[in-house]
């Protein structure tokens, strides 16, 4: 009998990337809210403070704004902060650090300097938290020149690809999600990273090509279970980088298949999905055999309510719906 | 001023009703039946109650992601705040905010607000409206100590003294922003120190303490009012329950609890009432009350129906 | 000889509708940094501080992110805010209270207050404002649910849309450009108002639609002249709304010509161009006889250098050369 | 700490040189040559030169949207700043940053910054990174009385404090953010005071003197090196400029203009030198200098040649 290998969750990933990365190198610290003996809002933090104490988990004030500016002026100065913002809904009060410091600072003080930042924060509605707590703001930062944006849906991604955005010289988002933190799976023996510009094929087909990322991998990857019967046989493509997105794995996708699905849990209008629609209808309209189609989330706030928040948000019959409308085509 | 105790046995039974609504809650996340989280003011009901007791009914409330003792202290029914924790179209925004996003424009409560310090700059909003529309009304924000260190708490106060704007700041320091302790989270941990940098008057008081809550709260609230001027007010609290559902608490001891806990303002208020003379029946009534109009609104909440599909969908534009 | 038409300058046509719903509706009033006596940075307030006073001029502190909140307050009052911020590049500033309270109260608050506010700003490069003056931001507020986004290129459809933007009980971001201030047009007589989520044809062609909003716009049309000779028909669609966007305008241009070429000055990727061709892709796929392609500026910051940032802008030559390719095809 | 005459000489020809630099750049502009638009600092060239005089050469710096006297007092090439500003190649930062936008490390010069209150912060993180290093150096942040009313310099004093991290906050109070009074625009507009409401020690000086900048930013220098804590240092200062390219200054009087052009802080400056014996003959040899490696400077910068397209496109990434 073969031995079971150790599951680990997302958010397991997550911290031992962290903690592998504090031990590596003593230039890299934590910033954020309660990330201490709290161990932050959603535990992922858990266990390094008593690890590696004050110089290297920073606990600050509610003050997103400027410890994200903070942790610019740190890493010009050749650290490398990883700053952690409690919802992702909250970047919005950093946003102009983001856009107008980290993402610029290495093109126009040019090269002079390098701002080896990592962002990390959760996206995703998580049952009930609401309008406030529960946004993918993904869109929200795709554009950012200067920016690398990535948005890992397994542990070992999430574990790889930290770990590289944390050794990498550019400012990088680190989307996480609430919903994919308590999710299992399988980490390599030892060290590793992962590159920060590659989609990958989570499981090839013939017929459509879902393309999608962060916990909507996942939902992609169980509907393909779910249709195989119906003799659909889907490819699942999980961006994992926003910016750059992987052009050459999207479009030899889209090549093989020539009918795109793409789901996502950001607002539909303006969000990645757009980008991903619009960079097909430019390269690969003569594979295209039907419209591209996007599923995601209604261009509404997203309720409290439980029984609410399921209408704005994809759902697998939405996925279903226009998965059929490909197939029928 | 000194309320007459029928009066004062009224604020005790608000006070007892925040309370007694929150533990039904805690039933309620314990059983399964309300989803998200939610943030617990046990141990600050003093503040709610003393404070919108010492405000007009017309005055404007904005809170924070900390709003149930200021929603129920207002006077909002607990039946639809209760619906709108748990979702239900009955609920003051049909299910839509939830906790952290309630409001009722009838009860002149502008919103609790899920964004730290966000509510900061729309309240002081709101009272720029009430002296350009020449109102007598004026805006009462809440907010916690670790709220004061959001920009936007430096911005808006500055404005508000600039432009003479009828607001009150009442700052509920409970020693905690989320597990940081004040100490560690503002440079100046006395919040009303930090008035001065915009020109503005300030107080504290113990919020634990309805009577003090009460006076200090009514003299803020005449000097805002005859004035036109911005005050702050800090109130110290304590939160005996975690943060949010599910807050271990590893950031204080439990001796710090209960030491905490032999002042809880709600036993304050009984010997405060028992010294004025109200038997000790009467309040065992008063809590009674509560308790029953919190079942009822459980109760009735919990049958309410949800909105459907379209409704979460739509009215996203005026 | 037929009497000439009085021409003004997009600023004026701004700063007439500022002042008519200022005469209107004593509930207007305008908050910004140095919008009173000075004018603005770009002129377009001035005159109004000396008409309507202290009351209805706020100028405020240098705090884009507060006084944009005070505003939204304001509005859930009854009041009608018409804020303005310097630049553009300075919105991200004032993102949470766009992202999370103006858009969103409306809905979150179950229609019991509504954000009639109006957020002016003017975006674009101007030669040489350098990385932090001269962003169209455009992208980054499209897919915020509960905004509406105008962006109307002409003197005539600024007065018309900002006089309906401040009449519409909707959060309205209206985007100015620096590079429009002093363009020159006729104004209707008398009162009116144009609608906020309509598209302009520009002109009609037959053989490719161009679509384009704000300056570029007028860039449009120039090209449109300048190819007339070589027999090449051009359609130019000008969005004016980016939120909602006029998908049957567009729709219907493109069943027209076949061809669609975007052109926007914001960054390409995850430009307003990406939904536009998103929508397209989805749509119209049928009547697509080439690529969807877009001209945009280069995912970059813009420099401060003006010979270095006409390279990063979308340039005519780009966009001849995307035509030529789209008629080629 | 008397400075010899010789060293406030070479600090004088280093005022001239700022203001002649800006005289020039007037020109350029005039001329058609110069495009964007950019802030003089016209009137506090004692601030900056005083300050950088009191600092090592090895602390950090930042600035903000006024930063050419940071810059020039820090000791950069008259020549590339002006490259810079003219947009061209050989510029610190190749043409890319301008004005606004330009940074010189081996200067030890962390950048100017175009968002009002946007350096705040990050100066604060390079006082984090010193501290963290075990640097014995520290970081000098410039900003103006406008800047103070951003959030950004709330938190960022607030997290400086509580953090003891070695900086020197400026604050260039030149009575003016744009056309708006600080009267009209802060609260409290003594600058300085605003650093008790995050325990931090502050100072005001007279940013007209050189000797007095010299002497308060010394005494702040050392104070914020040995005790390892941040300070506020607040100068009063006047720009005799407009705020940036066509400003007509409708806001203020010509009147208070000429008073205030009466305290320039050359004219002090060269009294100042007189008064300490030395002669009007090395003053106007000191002034000849900086004139000419200006007129160089400007010479040089504007037959630079421009970067490429692939420049213009590409580095975007690190
Ligand atoms: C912008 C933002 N940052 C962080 C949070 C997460 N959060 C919610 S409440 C809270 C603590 C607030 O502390 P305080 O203002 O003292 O209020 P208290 O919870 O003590 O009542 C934090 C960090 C948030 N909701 N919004
Ligand atoms: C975020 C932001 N808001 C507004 C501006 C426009 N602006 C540039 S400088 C300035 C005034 C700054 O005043 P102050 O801080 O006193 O500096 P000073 O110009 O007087 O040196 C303003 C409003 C800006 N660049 N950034
Ligand atoms: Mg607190
Ligand atoms: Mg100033």
């Amino acid at each position: 009998m073969p031995e079971e290998k150790t599951q680990y969750f997302y958010s397991q990933a997550v911290n031992q990337a962290l903690d592998e990365e504090l031990a590596r190198d003593e230039n890299v610290f934590l910033l954020g809210e309660d990330i201490g003996q709290y161990g932050g809002a959603f535990g992922v933090t858990r266990g390094l403070f008593e690890k590696y104490g004050h110089k290297r988990l920073i606990e600050t004030p509610i003050s997103e704004n400027s410890f994200t500016g903070l942790a610019v002026g740190a890493a010009m100065m050749g650290l490398r902060p990883v700053v952690e913002i409690m919802f992702m809904d909250f970047i919005a009060l950093a946003l102009d650090q983001l856009l107008n410091s980290a993402g610029k600072l290495h093109y126009m003080y040019d090269a002079q300097v390098s701002v080896p930042l990592v962002l990390r924060t959760p996206g995703g509605a998580k049952g009930g938290y609401g309008p406030s707590h529960s946004q993918m703001l993904s869109s929200l930062l795709l554009g950012i020149p200067g920016l690398k944006i990535v948005a890992p849906s397994t542990p070992r991604q999430a574990k790889g690809m930290l770990k590289a955005a944390i050794r990498d010289d550019n400012p990088v988002v680190f989307i996480e999600n609430k919903r994919l933190y308590p999710t299992k799976g399988e980490l390599p023996e030892g060290e590793y990273t992962l590159p920060l510009d590659k989609a990958e094929l989570l499981s090839p087909g013939k017929d459509i090509t879902l393309i999608s990322y962060s916990a909507m991998s996942l939902v992609c990857l169980a509907i393909k279970e779910a249709v195989l019967s119906t003799g659909l046989d889907l490819e699942v493509l999980d961006l994992l980088s926003l910016q750059p997105l992987d052009q050459k794995s999207i479009f030899a996708s889209v090549r093989k298949t020539g009918r795109v699905l793409i789901v996502e849990e950001a607002c539909k209008t303006g969000g990645v999905g757009a980008e991903v629609a619009a960079l097909i209808a430019e390269h690969c309209l003569d594979a295209l055999e039907a419209p591209i189609m996007r599923v995601a989330a209604a261009d509404a706030p997203i309720p409290s309510s439980l029984e609410l928040e399921k209408y704005v948000l994809p759902q697998n019959d939405d996925i279903l719906r226009a998965i059929k409308a490909l197939r029928d085509y | 001023m000194q309320p007459d105790p029928e009066k004062l046995l009224s604020y005790y039974e608000r006070m007892q009703l925040i309370r007694l609504f929150e533990e039904k809650l805690a039933e309620l996340f314990a059983s399964g039946l309300l989803g998200g989280t939610s943030h617990f003011c046990i141990g600050q009901e003093a503040a709610a109650v003393g404070l919108l007791a010492a405000a007009k009914d017309t005055d404007w409330v904005v809170s924070n992601h900390r709003g149930h003792g200021h929603l129920l202290a207002r006077g909002l029914d607990p039946a639809r705040v209760m619906a709108e924790l748990l979702g239900r179209k009955s609920g003051y925004c049909g299910g839509r905010g939830g906790s952290q996003h309630m409001c009722s424009m009838e009860d002149h409560f502008l919103g609790t607000n899920g964004i730290t310090g966000g509510g900061i700059p729309i309240g002081t909003g709101a009272a720029f409206a009430l002296k350009y529309q020449n109102s007598d009304n004026v805006a009462i924000v809440f907010f916690g100590d670790g709220a004061s260190n959001q920009g936007t708490f430096h911005e808006s106060l500055n404005m508000a003294s600039l432009w003479s704007l009828p607001v009150l700041y009442v700052c509920e320091n409970n020693r905690y922003g989320m597990s940081m302790p004040v100490e560690r989270a503002c440079a100046q941990p006395r919040i009303a120190a930090r008035a001065a940098a915009y020109g503005m008057d300030a107080a504290e008081a113990d919020g634990g303490s309805l009577l003090e809550v009460l006076q200090a709260g009514t003299e803020a609230l005449k000097l805002v009012r005859e004035k036109q001027r911005p005050f702050l007010l800090e109130l110290h609290c304590y939160r005996h329950c975690g943060h949010s559902k599910n807050d271990p608490r590893v950031y204080r001891s439990r001796d710090e609890e209960s030491r905490m806990q032999e002042l809880d303002c709600l036993k304050q208020c009984e010997n405060m009432l028992l010294q004025r003379g109200l038997g000790s029946e009467a309040i065992a009534q008063a809590r009674e009350r509560a308790r029953l109009s919190i079942e009822l609104a459980a109760k009735e909440a919990l049958k309410a129906p949800y909105a459907d599909s379209d409704y979460a969908k739509g009215g996203v534009y005026a």
